[in-house]
């Protein structure tokens, strides 16, 4: 009975790094595994396999709250065929029928506002980060009950 | 020696007159943050980064510079020496090309290592983004200017311990810059005994030994402290 | 009145490019480009670092094959120091390059290109992906998720870290292997091969049916580049190179990759921020040439492993009047994945590896420095300049995805012209201009370093600007 | 030289004087200078020579007679008439003593509120003596302090004297400059220093530099009385390279006194002895901070360092060192003439004395002004400073320069005191006021002030390093419409840990004119950020819709 967070983005690219920075703000709980990713691979989906729950977490483009969406069961939609990593979405698919996962998975997405080259968060995916966290815990350390 | 007795956060401590605070607080495992400090040299009080609350005092003292007298109250970590240190953290990295990612002491670095303890997670400040050079002219060692924070540790440590005084700055405020001379290049510097002390006691990736790669460069913090103690003591013990 | 189509993908390191197909009057292609639109940064952010950094500072180039450029990085430093790397050292990059290629080909074998070839072109689109593939041949999608493993297995176990692996440096590597390491790749060697060889059997079986598509998805003469060892074996670490034409003749043999600017020109064009490499004697356009799998078994006249020289014995005699054709980029990356699992298991069985002595030392000896080696995408060039101190002035990166940057417009043009009919675009043809490029297997973020999650936009314009139909995807 | 000789010299100038028929002054001050002094000067000896009448007819250069606005002036000795705006065509009429005819139209009045609401004790001798010649110092009393002191008082009864009459330091801080003598004298060590700082360096303060041009006999005559109190035998003027005409006249004035035995050894035949050396800045501002001053007169980097210890315990060369500021060593020679208790009946109870005041920016009688402490702004900016030019409106006053604040028009009629200045949070500073009126944009401003700091931060503790460079860069996108309410949230921060952590005091009041003008114009800033509108109608401002660019995918 564990749960995963994977947090994905390059912290080379500011913003896109504020799912790192929410990892950091979790506090360690037994039966909670996180991992620090650049990209998804399918290797994520044998990872993620035994889990009951699975958390990506991401930056995102889009401005707004940052929110956490249950991700929909089913195939994901088509994608760019040239891409090297693959969407959560995609990974949950590889994962249920590849390697028997039967878990929730959800996105939390961290909406930012800065993706140049650079190091640090800016205010607006820092305080988005700070608020993604107090989602997940929300979800994770409380009975599941939504 | 004559003992000073004093609370510091809540907890009794002694320390010897002319100990300063900094000190003593360390001898009793609170680590005041700092940044200009390095056991062995004099200190200057510059990072302000170990500023603290003494009661019945109107303004904050530097922790490095005030000695304990008897029956002080010190507090280390209010809320507002938090958000002081907080600050001073930001203004650093918005001040010159810290990147972390490429540094040679990345994961070793006191600068990364202060704004980890801080909860530093953004800077509110504009990055100023100056154009600085890196000086690679030394055959062992190579000084980046992105990555100085102006400490002055190795201009001290140069001074008062290898005697060449070498470095030290020119230039003043945001226009400071550490020079090895007068300026030349630090290969060309005829004071230079090439000792590595100032790469050793530097904060930051700031002075580095050439050769290393992002995340390789560990610095010795204890040889300052063997030295120290063979000359004063004459003690030749690690 | 000609019209044109844009596809745009972007993904989220990877670059941002487009490709537009411009239509005649009459509707048929006239010609088609592929574009890269990012502006390059990485290489004005090198200059004035100390070139001991540059690995590091390479290996963020990109998220897919850091490893490559490290090792190039690595070797360009060499080069700056004047020095030869102690041999278990060369073993250790040796053998991360070899990991390298084998999770690189992996991805693009089994997650992007195995739907198109075991489900078929024409099978749904919502079916014809990885989850298709997973759902109609389970094993061959587990396999090739294990396969991949291995090879970043290999890479963390050497390289520290996966992603960013900054373990080798100007004069050497970092640390020693223990015996650890070594036995825990031994061990993951036979599962490999069996995978390799169980995903040969299987292409071969089915090669026969895709013959529209080896015929007309980027078939075309052109120069094959790519290093061999002095013997003419495969080579991917250290060797001279090779550059053969459309039917297999040497058109230039034991060339020194130290003197790559001396044969190469860089083109450019001003609708695309990606150079345009070009093999200088036949001069640009004509000098075009592939990097890569393909171009990499073309160059060889044998792989030097057992196992990899069967099957490259019988791929040649099968490809025998067909080099030419970039759809055999696919069976190029399983007979290479089979021959770096077969080198992996010979370095790691060879105890020199596990040599302490992993770093030569020396001062600055040189002011320009260049590395070389063969990336899964084909060959790789970094080339420094830097100043009596070591610091960077100039910094020079020829990227397998540019060398191949004139095959893939190329080969657009030529899928283009056979699958695309109307102004109207139909999920087969797109499938197939899609295919075309996967050949290559393109990887733009060390192209272009760009960022950005764009959805792949198909647009299909007239000579005028109108854009008649459009197609978005994820 | 002994005391007699002292009143010898003084009775045979004062009679020589006398005997002439005119003595006309001619202002040489900096300000008179820039506006064609000299030549005047060279006329009025020239007018002298050609009609012969050199025994008669007597023209010396003078410092400051303060109202440098309508310079050049001309004051004649036989009336006391000021003639302001004088030409060199106007020699032959001042000569002839036909001035009160021929230059009726720029004749001052004297009884004009410029004149008569000023009391001048530190500036009594400017104006009136030649500051080149040391016989008319001696002519106006000069010396007779030194030798009061050195012959009738014992060290501590000086220092009684000075801590009796209430002086405060001068530079800007007001601490007491008798305790401070007092800390020095107490040390039981035998070398010493007295340091005098005439580093002025706020923009728009030029009194130091007239004392200093004027009348520098005042301040060797007030370091020497230090010296003998506080038991040092070496002094240093500390100036700015910038001042050369000042740091000329010190030097000539230092040769003039010891060779009169006035310094040096055996001062009036006793055993004490007091050498004064002149250093010359580089022209940073931070060396006006004691510590950084001290460190440059040892020939190191002008950084400051940690207080304590405070220079009276361990200063120049690790030893006490009395440091006072020009004009505080200006008061103290009338201070042990006439005594502290005549001192202290000028001022207010906390604030004895005068202070010297630079009057600049948008008003009528710029100059050089010296009042009563407890003046009322009002007085001084429209009584003494004749109001604002053009009928335009009082905005602002600024004191204390870069380290100051900004007093907005409700507290016009606050009495000019150390404590009053603080309450509404300036300072008294080292005596710069610039008057400002409604086309002064006081963001603007306080950016200036930023900039100044910038630029003279010395670069040793980071906040004020790093956070002057941050607030100006902030002040500055406000300025150009090009910032919001959290920089200016992050302004208040940025500037409470300057205040709160630099290590000198040039980073802890850099804050003050930012701090002063979000106190009391806030609506200024508001308009910037919120409106694009500068009410001052200063800074050019995009208009607020251009500010909202379409963010490009």
């Amino acid at each position: 009975m564990k749960t995963i967070i994977l947090a994905i983005g390059n912290s080379l690219r500011r913003d896109d790094g504020a799912a790192h920075r929410v990892l950091e703000l979790l506090e360690s709980q037994s039966g909670v595994f996180t991992r620090s990713l650049l990209q998804l691979a399918p290797e994520q989906s044998e990872e993620i396999a035994p889990a009951r729950i699975v958390v990506f977490v991401d930056a995102d483009i889009e401005p707004g709250p940052p929110r956490i969406e249950r991700l929909p069961r089913g195939d994901p939609p088509p994608r760019s065929p040239l891409a090297h990593s693959l969407r959560p979405a995609e990974v949950v698919a590889l994962a249920r029928s590849l390697f028997h996962f039967t878990g929730q998975a959800y996105v939390c997405r961290v909406p930012g506002a800065d993706f140049s080259e650079g190091e640090g968060l800016s205010g607006t995916a820092s305080r988005n980060a700070i608020r993604a966290a107090e989602l997940l815990r929300d979800l994770l350390y409380t009975p599941e009950s939504r | 020696m004559s003992v000073r007795t004093l609370e510091i956060d809540g907890k009794a401590v002694t320390g010897v007159a002319g100990q300063s605070i900094f000190s003593v607080a360390w001898d009793n495992g609170i680590h005041i943050p700092r940044l200009c400090h390095v056991g062995g040299v004099s200190d200057v009080g510059a990072c302000r980064l170990c500023m603290v609350e003494v009661e019945g005092q109107r303004k904050l003292v530097a922790a490095c510079m005030t000695p304990v007298e008897e029956g002080m109250v010190i507090r280390t970590n209010t809320e507002q020496l938090l958000a002081h240190r907080r600050l001073i953290v930001e203004l650093l990295f918005a001040e010159r090309n810290h990147i972390c990612a490429v540094c040679v002491v990345n994961g070793a670095c006191e600068l990364q290592d202060l704004a980890a303890s801080l909860g530093i997670d953004h800077v509110r400040l504009r990055y100023r983004f100056p154009t600085l050079s890196v000086d690679t002219s030394h055959e062992r060692f190579g000084l980046d200017h992105n990555r100085c924070v102006l400490c002055s540790r190795c201009i001290r440590v140069c001074d008062e311990v290898e005697g060449a005084h070498t470095w030290d700055f020119s230039g003043r405020g945001v226009n400071s810059l550490l020079i090895s001379d007068l300026g030349e290049a630090w290969g060309e510097s005829e004071s230079c005994t090439s000792c590595g002390k100032c790469v050793q006691v530097c904060p930051t990736g700031a002075l580095f030994a050439k050769g290393k790669m992002v995340s390789e460069m560990r610095k010795d913090r204890r040889f300052l402290k063997y030295i120290v103690t063979a000359r004063e003591k004459h003690e030749w013990v690690r | 009145m000609a019209e044109r189509i844009i596809i745009n993908p972007v993904t989220r390191i990877e670059g941002h490019a487009k490709i537009s197909i411009y239509l005649d009057d009459s509707g048929r292609v006239d010609s088609a480009q592929f574009h890269v639109v990012e502006f390059r940064g990485f290489e004005k952010f090198c200059q004035g670092r100390p070139f001991h950094e540059m690995p590091g500072l390479m290996s963020r180039i990109c998220g897919i094959c850091p490893v490559s450029h490290i090792l190039a990085s690595a070797k360009a430093g060499d080069h700056l120091l004047g020095v030869q790397v102690p041999p278990a050292a060369e073993k250790q990059r040796r053998l991360v390059n070899y990991a390298q290629l084998l999770q690189s080909h992996a991805l693009s074998f089994f997650h992007l290109s195995a739907p198109d070839l075991l489900l078929g072109f024409d099978s749904p689109v919502e079916k014809r992906n990885v989850f298709g593939l997973a759902e109609k041949h389970p094993e061959t999608a587990r396999r090739g998720i294990r396969l991949r493993q291995f090879g970043q297995r290999i890479v963390e176990l050497l390289g520290g870290k996966k992603i960013h692996p900054a373990w080798a440096t100007p004069g050497g590597v970092l640390s020693a292997v223990s015996t650890d390491t070594r036995d825990e790749i031994l061990a993951c060697v036979p599962e490999a091969i069996d995978t390799l060889q169980k995903a040969l059997s299987t292409m071969k079986s089915i090669m026969d049916t895709f013959h529209d598509e080896i015929e007309h998805i980027g078939n075309f003469p052109s120069l094959f580049l790519g290093t061999v060892s002095r013997e003419g074996e495969l080579e991917y670490y250290n060797g001279l190179i090779r550059i053969v034409d459309g039917e297999g003749n040497i058109v230039a043999d034991g060339l020194d990759p130290l003197r790559y600017h001396t044969f190469l020109g860089e083109a450019s064009e001003e609708w695309s921020f990606m150079k345009f490499p070009y093999y200088k004697p036949l001069g640009y356009p004509g000098g075009m040439y592939r990097v890569g799998p393909l171009a990499r078994l073309n160059v060889a006249r044998w792989a030097g492993t057992s196992l990899a020289d069967r099957e490259l014995r019988e791929f040649k005699q099968r490809i025998r009047e067909s080099v030419c054709q970039s759809f055999h980029y696919h069976m190029a990356r399983l007979i290479e994945m089979l021959h770096a699992v077969e080198r992996i298991e010979e370095i790691a069985s060879d105890a020199e590896l596990l040599d302490t002595h992993v770093c030569a030392r020396a001062g600055q000896n040189r002011n320009e420095g260049i590395g070389s080696c063969e990336a899964p995408r084909g060959t790789l060039f970094h080339h420094y300049t830097v100043d009596d101190h070591g610091l960077i002035q100039k910094a020079n990166l020829l990227i397998a995805t540019a060398q191949n940057n004139l095959a893939i417009n190329k080969a657009v043009e030529q899928t283009a012209r056979r699958f695309v009919a109307g102004n109207t675009m139909t999920e087969g043809m797109l499938n197939r201009v899609e295919a075309a490029i996967r050949c290559y297997d393109p990887c733009l973020s060390c192209s272009t370093h760009a960022i950005g999650q764009m959805p792949l936009v198909v647009e299909l314009k007239s000579s005028t600007g109108d854009v008649l139909s459009r197609i978005e995807r994820g | 030289m002994t005391f007699e000789d002292l009143l010898e010299q003084q009775a045979k100038e004062i009679a020589r004087q006398q005997g002439l028929r005119e003595r006309i002054y001619c202002c040489t001050a900096a300000g008179c200078v820039s506006s064609g002094a000299d030549a005047i000067k060279k006329a009025i000896d020239e007018e002298i020579k050609a009609r012969g009448v050199g025994a008669e007819v007597e023209c010396c250069g003078t410092g400051c007679m303060g109202l440098c606005s309508k310079g050049p002036l001309v004051r004649t000795q036989s009336d006391g008439t000021i003639y302001a705006a004088v030409t060199p065509e106007d020699a032959g009429a001042l000569v002839a003593g036909q001035g009160a005819n021929l230059l009726a139209d720029r004749k001052l009045d004297p009884q004009a509120d410029f004149f008569i609401k000023q009391e001048k004790i530190v500036l009594a001798n400017s104006g009136t003596v030649d500051p080149e010649r040391l016989s008319d110092y001696i002519a106006a009393g000069g010396y007779q302090a030194l030798a009061r002191a050195v012959m009738e008082l014992t060290p501590q009864q000086v220092i009684e004297e000075v801590k009796r009459s209430g002086l405060r330091g001068r530079g800007g801080a007001g601490y007491s400059t008798g305790l401070k003598w007092e800390l020095v004298a107490k040390q039981p060590v035998d070398t010493k220093y007295v340091v005098c700082n005439a580093d002025e360096g706020d923009p728009g303060a030029f009194m130091d530099r007239s004392i200093l041009e004027g009348d520098p006999h005042r301040v060797l005559e007030g370091m020497a009385i230090a010296g003998y109190a506080v038991g040092a035998q070496q002094g240093y003027i500390y100036v700015r390279g910038e001042y050369g005409l000042a740091i000329q006249r010190l030097q000539a004035a230092i040769k003039q006194a010891e060779r009169e035995r006035l310094l040096g050894s055996r001062i009036f035949e006793d055993n004490f002895q007091f050498r004064i050396d002149l250093r010359i800045g580089a022209g940073a501002f931070v060396c006006g901070e004691e510590t950084a001053l001290i460190a440059s007169i040892e020939g190191k980097r002008g950084q400051p360092r940690q207080r304590p210890p405070y220079p009276p315990e361990s200063g120049l060369w690790g030893k006490p060192t009395l440091l006072n500021n020009v004009e505080t060593f200006g008061n103290i020679a009338p201070i042990v003439a006439k005594g502290g208790d005549w001192f202290a009946t000028i001022g207010t109870p906390t604030s004895k004395g005068t202070k010297v005041f630079a009057l600049a920016g948008k008003i009528e009688n710029t100059g050089l002004i010296e009042v009563p402490m407890g003046t009322s702004l009002r007085t001084i900016v429209f009584e003494i400073g004749g109001g604002i030019p053009e009928g335009r409106a009082f905005k602002a006053a600024q004191t204390g320069g870069p380290s100051g604040g900004c007093i907005p028009p409700q507290f016009l009629d606050i009495p000019v005191d150390y404590e009053s200045l603080h309450k509404i949070g300036s300072i008294m500073g080292s005596g710069g006021l610039i008057v400002m009126d409604d086309t002064s944009c006081m963001v603007d401003v306080a950016r200036f002030f930023m900039d100044f700091c910038m630029d003279e931060s010395c670069g040793k503790c980071i906040p004020c390093r790093a956070g002057t460079v941050q607030m100006h860069d902030i002040l500055q996108r406000i300025t150009k419409g090009e910032a919001n309410e959290n920089d200016v949230a992050l302004l208040e921060q940025l500037a409470k840990l300057l205040r709160e952590t630099s290590l000198c005091g040039l980073g802890q009041t850099a804050p003050n004119p930012v701090m002063s003008t979000l106190n009391y114009f806030s609506g200024e800033y508001e308009a910037h950020i919120r409106d694009h509108r500068c009410p001052a109608g200063h800074c050019v401002l995009p208009a607020a819709a251009s500010s909202n660019r379409e963010v490009q995918a």
